[in-house]
């Protein structure tokens, strides 16, 4: 096991896939020479050479359409989109030609294709560079979203998300790829739609995404010391969801609670608690509750930001509060 | 000079096929049994025609929902075709897609998109997959004048010399843009063309009612993209015969404009040319012939095919041919 | 009261706001001289002048942006994009400009500004004419939402868009602009953000927007005759959205279904069902059910359409199972 | 011959004002006190100098996250900007912004915009609005060599001109977009002057680095849209002297070219022209000390201003100042 960090991951599961498999390019704004913005593919350039691996104009319409073109005839393309707030700018090509154009054309074509983007606050950068927009992709039928809360996973469900037929949304969270953490060595390819079980509790779950997770992980060690023992789960994949593990974990505590760092509205928190009031209702021993970003853009200054996010202490004083 | 007599009948035998197929589209319309929409290229063959006979099998196409010409061109079944705007079981996409989305890959009918502009790139990524695989293939986009005023219209072309993708960009220039005509909303008399240069390309600027010309501008550019020169964006005038989609009946355009526009009919044209070039007047009439019976068969069996099924409505989503998104 | 269709209600509304209020500006592509291709504008140009009514180049990301320019400098601007799937094409100019300046700005701009768009299914258009998108807007802070379900409503609430000082993205079912229905004569404006209740039960709230509301009714007619006595709430205002009338229905019948056009993953009926397993879970007493069209593109022909959304038969059938 | 020398020592004044802003946010960026992000217009300043000399004080400037210098020329207040980038209480959107988004409505400021284009057709729009208000405004929208390659761009040139909108784009071509050199990602030579016939529109193509040119540039623009005789498209080149932003040493830049270029610094040379074209140098170095001192001043008054409040937090998303979604 080596020790990287989110970003190292983020490039080495892009090479790992690359070196294996001869039809994955790379394309994106600053990707190749400067390695990107957030440096999550330095190394590439060099490793995999200026066709495999290329710089694109500020152009994201032609930049998906080019990659869902590329992906119809042959070649796996992984997208950069650099920040997810910009995947507005390319909504269409999304939306409406690569989630859609299987459908109705029957299956004549696949889209085995990735778009990379980071997203999320936490790097005081204001409303239009901070959003996290995964629920933008949930809500589209036709594409998967994948959102991983650690090296390892990044690593291994983009390698997942690459190797995967269809397309995948990939969202990166900003605010982790500074972590650290161990990777396994050798080939590491996850398995996407699959939750992750962080901890068993009995009193109540804690559903969390990405950014959210390590948060409502320390959120449950001082909920433990307040007599709360919680379980977390890490959902990794809104699509494919895994609603079996998540609906499992919330029969056996009753109690559900979802960490979200999007705005308040329609997000893949009130997608999984209308799932479990429908399907466990009678297992329910109280009120599913929501904690989110308030359903307003993101401020930039540092001490707003850092407030309208979920924190830790919003988390264990909200379970705290229901659970009484 | 121009094409020799097998291509121009080719090209002929084409244009009257997608003529006839379009016009017994109208009166399927006419008869109700198409549901949704349809956009016909009545009037705009010879642009279909002419790129679709200079183009190699494993060329692509790309175009837009007024694509049934472009899509068989290629040829993709007629039947099927037909069967799609019915909404019926045998259609090119079983129900899915409608009129506005015929494609047949198997032809290198890459898709008729909906969306003004949107395959444009996409087009510009086959022709980039087809530069890296070096595979030698070409992709052809075809394109209205008012889809020159969209973003993803500036995004492509450029991006498109700048990696010199093997791809030409056909603007069919019929002077409206749905209801309203081109220069009420253009900056520039030739949408295309007076825009080529934006991109460091050749205006061209050509008769699209014309076989003969839009067979050898396809050819030219064609040649240009396939032996690695780059993209080429044509401009092709011509006219729409009938309405933007079903149901409209075009009184907004100028009676003048379109009397002189219908005198300038590519298949008449061609036709009396033909003719006038020595061609058998019974040979003609054998293709007319045999396109109208073309089409009658296919209207038959699109006709009497059963219903898209309801049981598809979840199926090929995803490549595992369902559409779970949840275990 | 007169009688109009739709489409004639709507046209009626922007006339009626046009006459009232010389800074209203309506433009788009094909609305002035043809009127609108669902016809919903036509004689506006005849009555205001090819300045105020002006055709548009098809360039929706300019056509939002220049309406938010103007709307920053004086003007209230009313847009129109043809059909909603196209939001796509300026989807950045509506979540990431239009949403979100008057926030970042901290109120220094306001946004009065309207952009009216035909939604949904019915029609069979196929997957890129025929998506009902409202809850992409709801997603978005900073956004109003609308989308009603009769002529008078259609006039009454685009009227009231028109007046509000904020963003307002109105819905405009295809399927409804052919109904007939009494309007009001006179100026007729409505609320923003008032539900309406049009049926009171006994056993069961069944909320429903625009297109669904007449299925949600007849359904209700249906379960009548099977015993089972159905409120339904017409939602009208996703944002603002009238919690107070949706929860107190709710609490009445303990028993919550939502009816929804738009595929199934993180809709509006999820917005509301979350809101009330957290905030009415002890009057609940029976799972809440969400009715929606399944997570996949719309087909185009007409069984496969028609199959694919709520029908009253599907209504009717989800109903009287979950209340057995 | 040139501005008179009460408009050349005005755009001396901004210009040194603007150098010596940008110097500090670097400064206090370097400091840790700056916890976003910044794009500092180092090197750009006769740009936004020459316009906003030019413009009258109800005109409209638009411009991007690289618009500290543009926002301040129409007379923002110092103070407010440093603490918007401290994310301070004092701050010109009080700490909601940053960086990014400085806004002065009061000031014809209307906004950074912080998405590649998205501006253009919002400038667009604000000069509609004068335009039917009849009000002789004018909008001026600046943007980077990079943006001419997205789709807003195209979509908003086209409806100004086809709509004859009193607005001047202005292209700062500073060579890169972040650290891609633009010529390897734009088809022509020129981004935005090669580009003008595209919509009708003259090529101009200006040293960026020359007040008095960018003076005269805008003068002429601007009393052409103010007629009503439409838009322009500028291309000023020009030349970042730092980084895109915080913490970019600029490394991939030719050590050559950096030297050429700083050796253009347009306030050295202007400087060098008014004093040998006889201004006193006392009178210079006033204006010197005296943007230091602004600069000193400001940033005090931010540094000591109280953190932004969390209580804004749910404000101003709603003309009422609330951000209620619900009853
Ligand atoms: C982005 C987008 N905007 C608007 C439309 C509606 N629309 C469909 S066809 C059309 C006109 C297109 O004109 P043109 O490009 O000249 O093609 P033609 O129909 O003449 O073949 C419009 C506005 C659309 N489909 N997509
Ligand atoms: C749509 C979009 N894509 C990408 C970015 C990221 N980005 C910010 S600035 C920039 C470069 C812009 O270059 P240019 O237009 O030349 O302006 P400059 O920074 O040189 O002033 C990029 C790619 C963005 N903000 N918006
Ligand atoms: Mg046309
Ligand atoms: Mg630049």
């Amino acid at each position: 096991m080596a020790e990287l960090t989110f970003r190292e991951a983020v490039a080495a599961g892009i090479a790992q896939e690359m070196e294996r498999d001869p039809t994955v390019y790379f394309i994106g704004e600053d990707v190749a020479a400067a390695g990107g913005v957030f440096k999550a593919t330095v190394g590439l350039l060099d490793k995999f050479g200026a066709e495999r691996v290329r710089d694109t104009p500020i152009s994201e319409q032609a930049i998906v359409g080019a990659a869902m073109g590329a992906a119809m005839t042959g070649l796996r393309p992984i997208v950069e989109i650099m920040f997810s707030d910009f995947l507005a700018t390319c909504w269409d090509m999304i939306a409406n030609q690569v989630a859609k154009t299987r459908y109705m054309t029957d299956g004549q074509v696949s889209l085995p294709l990735v778009i990379r983007t980071a997203n999320g606050g936490g790097s005081r950068f204001g409303a239009q560079h901070s959003q996290s927009l995964e629920n933008w992709a949930m809500a589209v039928p036709g594409l998967k979203v994948v959102a991983p809360s650690t090296p390892a996973d990044a690593k291994g469900l983009l390698a997942a998300a690459i190797r995967d037929p269809d397309p995948v949304l990939f969202f990166e969270q900003k605010s982790l790829y500074g972590i650290k953490g161990e990777v396994p060595d050798g080939e590491h390819v996850e398995k996407l739609g699959t939750a992750r079980v962080l901890r068993e509790g009995k009193h109540c779950t804690i559903v969390a995404l990405a950014a959210m997770v390590p948060r409502a992980l320390a959120a449950a060690g001082e909920l433990d010391s307040l007599g709360i023992d919680a379980t977390v789960v890490d959902v990794r994949s809104l699509v494919p969801l895994d609603t079996r593990t998540i609906l499992r974990e919330v029969r056996k505590t009753g109690r559900l609670f979802t960490v979200e760092e999007n705005p308040r509205l329609c997000g893949w928190g009130a997608e999984i608690v209308s799932i479990a009031a429908e399907e466990c209702f009678d297992d329910l021993d109280g009120p599913m509750v929501r904690i989110t970003t308030p359903h307003v853009p993101l401020p930039a200054a540092q001490p707003m930001e850092d407030e309208a996010m979920p924190t830790v202490a919003r988390i264990v004083d909200t379970v705290k509060r229901a659970m009484r | 000079m121009g094409p020799d007599d097998k291509t121009r009948l080719k090209l002929y035998q084409l244009m009257v096929e997608l003529r006839d197929f379009e016009q017994r589209a109208y009166d399927v319309f006419m008869e109700n049994l198409i549901k949704g929409t349809s956009h016909l290229a009545l009037g705009q063959e010879a642009i279909a025609a002419g790129f679709a006979v200079a183009m190699r099998k494993d060329d692509y196409t790309f175009c837009t929902y007024r694509g049934h010409g472009h899509t068989l061109a290629r040829g993709a079944s007629m039947a099927a075709a037909m069967g799609e705007l019915l909404g019926r079981s045998n259609g090119m996409l079983h129900g899915k897609g409608g009129s506005m989305h015929l494609t047949d890959v198997t032809r290198g009918a890459m898709g008729s998109y909906a969306i003004v502009g949107a395959h444009m790139p996409i087009a510009a990524g086959a022709a980039w997959s087809a530069q890296v695989r070096k595979s030698g293939q070409v992709a052809v986009c075809f394109f209205g004048d008012g889809t020159t005023n969209i973003g993803a219209f500036h995004e492509t072309l450029n991006l498109a010399v700048v990696w010199k993708l093997p791809v030409v960009f056909v603007c069919e220039n019929n002077r409206y843009m749905e209801y309203t005509p081109i220069e009420s909303v253009t900056a520039v008399e030739h949408p295309a063309a007076d825009r080529a240069a934006a991109y460091g390309l050749e205006a061209i600027l050509v008769d699209g009612n014309d076989a003969d010309v839009m067979y050898e501008t396809a050819s030219r550019t064609i040649a240009r993209a396939r032996s690695g020169e780059g993209p080429s964006l044509v401009e092709a005038l011509t006219y729409r015969h009938g309405g933007h989609s079903r149901g409209d009946p075009a009184s907004y355009r100028p009676k003048e404009e379109v009397r002189e526009w219908m005198s300038r009919d590519p298949i008449k044209q061609y036709r009396e040319r033909l003719a006038s070039g020595g061609i058998d007047e019974a040979m003609l009439r054998k293709i007319d012939d045999d396109a109208r019976q073309k089409v009658d068969l296919a209207t038959e069996e699109a006709r009497n095919a059963p219903p898209a099924r309801i049981e598809d409505i979840e199926s090929q989503v995803w490549s595992d041919g369902g559409s779970a998104w949840r275990n």
